[in-house]
């Protein structure tokens, strides 16, 4: 056991895996010697060799691409992507092959490809470090999505992510990376992609959260006078609606938190889904609190953009209040 | 000092067996013996009749788009005859003769273009990737494929194809960058065929030559007559060696000329003058390979006549194959999502042929 | 009035808007003496020259970016994309670009752009030729995203689009392109943007769509016994949510139908801002008719992906039954 | 015939005043006037001093990340200097020293750099695009840009400055192209650093040159030394000069370092060898161009302290001014996406405001 960050988590189940399986690679934009921009692959060069920790070339669709080609051929690459406004170049490389290389050959030929990606805001960071893109890649059949909020939940997750025979992206909150530390244990262990995790058990009100949001909506727990039942997605496709429908049916309300801008969010899915199986349930229609329909701003705004502990709580009152 | 030359780099063009007939013994000879050459010949007119039968198969409605390779069959079978068994090919529409050549079911090209992905459930044995449609995209895994072999100690390099309208898209730079940066064992094999679709060579490229596109990369580069079996066997044997040997990539550019539409959904008249095709109908390669058989005593008409029974006999049996292949069940459109199918899928799947059936009864009970 | 296609009205369109303001110029792979592969363009270069009609290198990428920096310098660029498939390429500079450049630069620079995509399956097509990314470009703000279902739509959305000042995806449905004709005035009619049509009125279950799904609607309201009143969308972002409302208020139920997949589709969103804004008048969950959560199948399936008239039919009796 | 040569191409470096003082006359005479060499020199230092400043800004909380400029402030600055002011200036994030010289306030950079997009709501009579954050994308833009003005038939070309990184994303490829294909008059400069961040540029190019990028577009390509305001002055004024009369591009390689760390948020020796850096110290363009002017009498040690008062005079101003911009309202996070509001968004930000005001009262009513 160690008491590790999330940063530290995840390059601990990078060494793991990489040393337990030489078919997994590592490659990516300053992942080398300088171990990435967040320090998340620091040492693994030294460790294991320029050739299994590669720093590419500054092209986003060229990494994605060529780690297909390198799952294709057996490989498990993990390529970095350095920050989530960077996935835009290699978009058309994910969805157009990394995601449908197995229907398209009926699976004689598959990419067992995880592709990291630090995401969100919060950090202070220039434009395009701190989107939010989820809901474009669990709208792409073929992909899963996975987002730890912890650093015990990184490590399981990700060692999940690095087996799984089909591409994963795998973002990793940078408003978490260094925000606590927990133990995490040295000894392998897995947390199964699709499965959501309980954080705590209440019974007026669902509610439900996934990434850096999930510590907000901690605070919110904590100041709340009501009993409220908070589910971490961990994975956010594919979805885990039994836990969300066993949830809602118990609590009557919900209320979905996501950085994410609002329009065509996860959050919607959520809702639309907790309608649909919770209906004669709900007290209240779901609550979203999301980013907004606008650009992430530049960092002087970055607060009023992302939800925070009061939004959330105006957000259980009105559901409450229903 | 103050200006001074930093690099001077020169392009040579390669061509062995030219439409005029005449052939280059000092560069050709001990390339490709003769029962060898027959065999290319018979492969390429076995291609091209699989050409002829498509269209009228699409025509009448039984296949959907298909796009004719007529014209450019030597450069992908002149690889694909070059290179090990066991060497990626990694190509684009247009590179059935080489496929076929590796041992691709010729039912596999078919079932694809007539919108069945089963067509490309090629045996992995042929280390083929299957047809890529999007453009431009394939010579990325290309490289990612040379990077594993490197990996692991393998001998085994990437040949990728691609179009000259290919080259226009960024994914090819990073392809051609990434395997220059990382020494990767690929050759680059660009197909310039004068037109993407409707859109001149112009408009893709207006440097002299296509194959100075390698230099930005610092990859020796070569042209050939994409036409001439010999000299594209030459230039891939030469790039493939540099790759296996020293893990380095090469440019090729095979110029060469599309007889045919883009494909059946294209009709060139709108654009291109039929004197242009003309002129590119008498640099066929199948035409001067044949008459090169001819002039070494290797063929004849009969032979040709023999032949011509024996491709028709061939290709009208894996046409008939791939008809009588039915639909995949409907549940196959989730099967192959995933390696296991997540909870949603399945309750999708699941409800959905719940409806189907629903509706087949209620098609059935009005009497459809 | 002149009996046109949807081909034809959008020809139209691109004729009248060119005649009027010479700011206005066209860019695409085949658009020239081809006249773009469904031959939207046809004639145009020949009416127009190759200065305003411009084929372009193959490059979807290459086609928005310039496009990007002609709209900078005050021209109205309408680039096509060849095929829904292949906005891929494009994506990044649409998202990281097009649709930032106004909030960015606080409207010092704004991108006065429309992009034309023929969109949908049911044409018989090869893989990459059918796909319905419309939700992708509704999550992403500072866009506007529009498909119309019919010529005459089609004629005034496109005029609207090429003269709004920020940046339009026009996707226009490949299965209307040719099925039917229908009036089309000649003389200049606009139709907003972000306004929604009633196709029919009903008061017993209210029936959303878009594009060319809209047809399978039609057919399932004229085959149907309820009373079902059909929105056509129109503008798909941003929502005409009061139109929406409105409706499920009066009719209590509601049946989403769209192409795309199933997940974090348009149908979500409209499903959870339904509950939010009509939840005591709903009788029934939302339904959603929709692609499933697979990749679009080649063409041998496809029609088994496709909501079609059957799966319609069935959604609004479990709706109705509820 | 078999083997012929069907191209030659070469690339030429200039370089007019060296890091030793050695200056070439021949080329550079006429090229930059003494009184303007003497404002450029003062340009350069009034950007190394805000680097300085913005540096101890971010380091103290005052300023989000920051890319120091130093040591590439000849080319951009040269640049700007030699095109007319209503030339589009399409640029990066290490292009200061060209956007002061065009005129563009510093505390717009400062403003950006402190996470306020109103950094970027400059003038349009600057005929400057904003920073460019998402790598090699801008170039496209420059491109698009261009290509506005000669559809208009205006005078105005488009000059882009971008990374030796920048050179491996498919989009400077797809912009060189476009620009190439379709005569688009613009300048292409790569000022190579042989940096991106950690990664050094043998990754990103490992040709020769990065010069030779512009041959796969038939480009005239020059290879110069970046540090040297004479030869970027030089290069800028014949690509200018071309794609003003005759509409084409041309590729400038500006062969410079980065002095400083890639950002403040990065820490260079854990890549770097100080020695490499102590190197291109000696070669610094201020270093060098101080000395030319020391030669030829234009310069002397009290002009340059009075420089430096005067320099820091302005920082310190334009520093004040920024920092004296109180963040905007927060409704301006919807008030800039579309030219009309949607109503949606217009619910949105007045739902938003009201939660913000009730949080901030519940806060001050909880003393905080
Ligand atoms: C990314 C992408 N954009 C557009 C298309 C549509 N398209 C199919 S083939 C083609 C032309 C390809 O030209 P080229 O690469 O020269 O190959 P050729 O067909 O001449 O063999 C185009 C534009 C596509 N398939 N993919
Ligand atoms: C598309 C994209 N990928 C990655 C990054 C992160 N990043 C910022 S600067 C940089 C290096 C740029 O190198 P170069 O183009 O040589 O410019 P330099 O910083 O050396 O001036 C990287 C990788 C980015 N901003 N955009
Ligand atoms: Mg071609
Ligand atoms: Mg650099």
């Amino acid at each position: 056991m160690a008491n590790l960050n999330l940063v530290q988590a995840i390059n601990l189940a990078l060494i793991q895996e990489m040393e337990k399986d030489d078919r997994v690679i590592l490659l990516g934009e300053d992942i080398g010697l300088n171990g990435g921009v967040f320090r998340v692959t620091d040492g693994l060069q030294k460790r294991f060799g320029e050739r299994r920790v590669v720093d590419t070339p500054l092209a986003e669709s060229g990494i994605i691409g060529t780690s297909i080609g390198l799952a294709m051929a057996g490989l498990r690459p993990v390529p970095e992507i350095q920050f989530d406004g960077f996935l835009g170049p290699a978009y058309d490389q994910i969805c157009s092959h990394a995601a449908r290389m197995r229907t398209r050959t009926r699976g004689a030929y598959t990419v067992p490809l995880t592709i990291r990606v630090p995401v969100g805001g919060g950090i202070h960071a220039p434009e395009l470090h701190s989107d939010s893109p989820e809901a474009i890649y669990s709208h792409t059949p073929g992909l899963k999505v996975v987002m730890p909020s912890s650093p015990y939940d990184a490590k399981g997750l990700l060692v999940s992510a690095i087996r799984d025979p089909d591409p994963v992206i795998f973002f990793e909150p940078k408003r978490v990376y260094r925000a606590f530390r927990e133990e995490v244990p040295e000894d392998e262990y897995t947390i199964p992609i699709g499965k959501a995790r309980v954080v705590c058990e209440g019974t007026e009100l669902t509610l439900i959260s996934w990434g850096a949001s999930v510590i907000q909506c901690m605070e919110s727990v904590e100041k709340s006078s009501k009993s409220i039942e908070l589910i971490d997605l961990r994975t956010i496709y594919p979805l885990d609606l039994d836990t969300i429908e066993a949830s809602v049916k118990k609590t009557g309300r919900c209320v979905v938190v996501h950085e994410a801008p609002f329009t065509c969010g996860v959050g919607a899915e959520i809702a639309a889904q907790v309608m649909e199986r919770c209906f004669l349930h709900l007290e209240a229609p779901v609550q979203r609190v999301t980013g907004f329909d606008t650009i992430m701003p530049y960092y002087k705004l970055e607060l009023n953009y992302l939800p925070d502990a009061a939004r959330i709580a105006g957000a259980i009152d009105d559901a409450a209040a229903y | 000092m103050p200006r001074k030359t930093v690099l001077k780099v020169e392009i040579e063009r390669v061509s062995i067996l030219d439409e005029h007939g005449n052939y280059d013994a000092a560069l050709g000879d001990g390339l490709i013996p003769d029962a060898d050459l027959v065999r290319l010949y018979e492969a390429m007119a076995s291609c091209r009749y699989l050409d002829e039968v498509a269209f009228k198969l699409q025509r009448s409605g039984r296949m959907g788009t298909y796009p004719q390779n007529m014209g450019q069959e030597a450069g992908s079978l002149a690889a694909a005859y070059v290179l090990d068994n066991e060497d990626w090919l990694v190509t684009c529409y247009r590179e059935n003769c080489g496929l076929f050549w590796r041992g691709v079911p010729m039912e596999s090209i078919l079932l694809h273009w007539m919108g069945d992905e089963r067509g490309n459930a090629m045996s992995r044995a042929h280390f083929a990737t299957p047809i890529a449609v999007p453009i431009g995209t394939q010579m990325l895994h290309a490289a990612g494929l040379a990077w594993a072999s490197k990996y692991r100690g393998e001998k085994r390099i990437a040949c990728t194809f691609f179009g000259d309208g290919a080259t226009s898209e960024g994914d090819f730079h990073e392809a051609a960058n990434f395997a220059a940066n990382l020494d990767l064992p690929v050759v680059f094999c660009c197909q310039n065929n004068f037109w993407a679709i409707s859109t001149p060579g112009s408009i893709q490229c207006s440097a002299p030559t296509v194959a100075q596109r390698g230099i930005a990369y610092g990859m020796p580069c070569l042209q050939v007559d994409g036409n001439d079996l010999f000299a594209c066997a030459y230039a891939v044997k030469w790039a493939a060696a540099r790759a296996r040997t020293e893990s380095k990539p090469s440019f090729i550019e095979m110029v060469t000329y599309r007889l045919g539409d883009h494909t059946t959904a294209d009709d060139a008249r709108r654009y291109r003058d039929q004197a242009e095709v003309d002129v590119w109908k008498e640099r066929d390669p199948l035409l001067r390979t044949r008459r090169h058989l001819e002039q070494k005593k290797l063929w004849n008409s009969s032979k040709e006549e023999a032949m011509q029974v024996r491709v028709k006999t061939e290709v009208d049996a894996a046409v008939k194959r791939a008809e009588e292949i039915p639909a995949p069940p409907v549940a196959d459109l989730f099967n192959s999502m995933y390696a296991e199918l997540p909870a949603q899928l399945a309750y999708q799947r699941d409800t959905m042929q719940t409806h189907s059936l629903a509706s087949e009864t209620a098609a059935k009970a009005e009497g459809h």
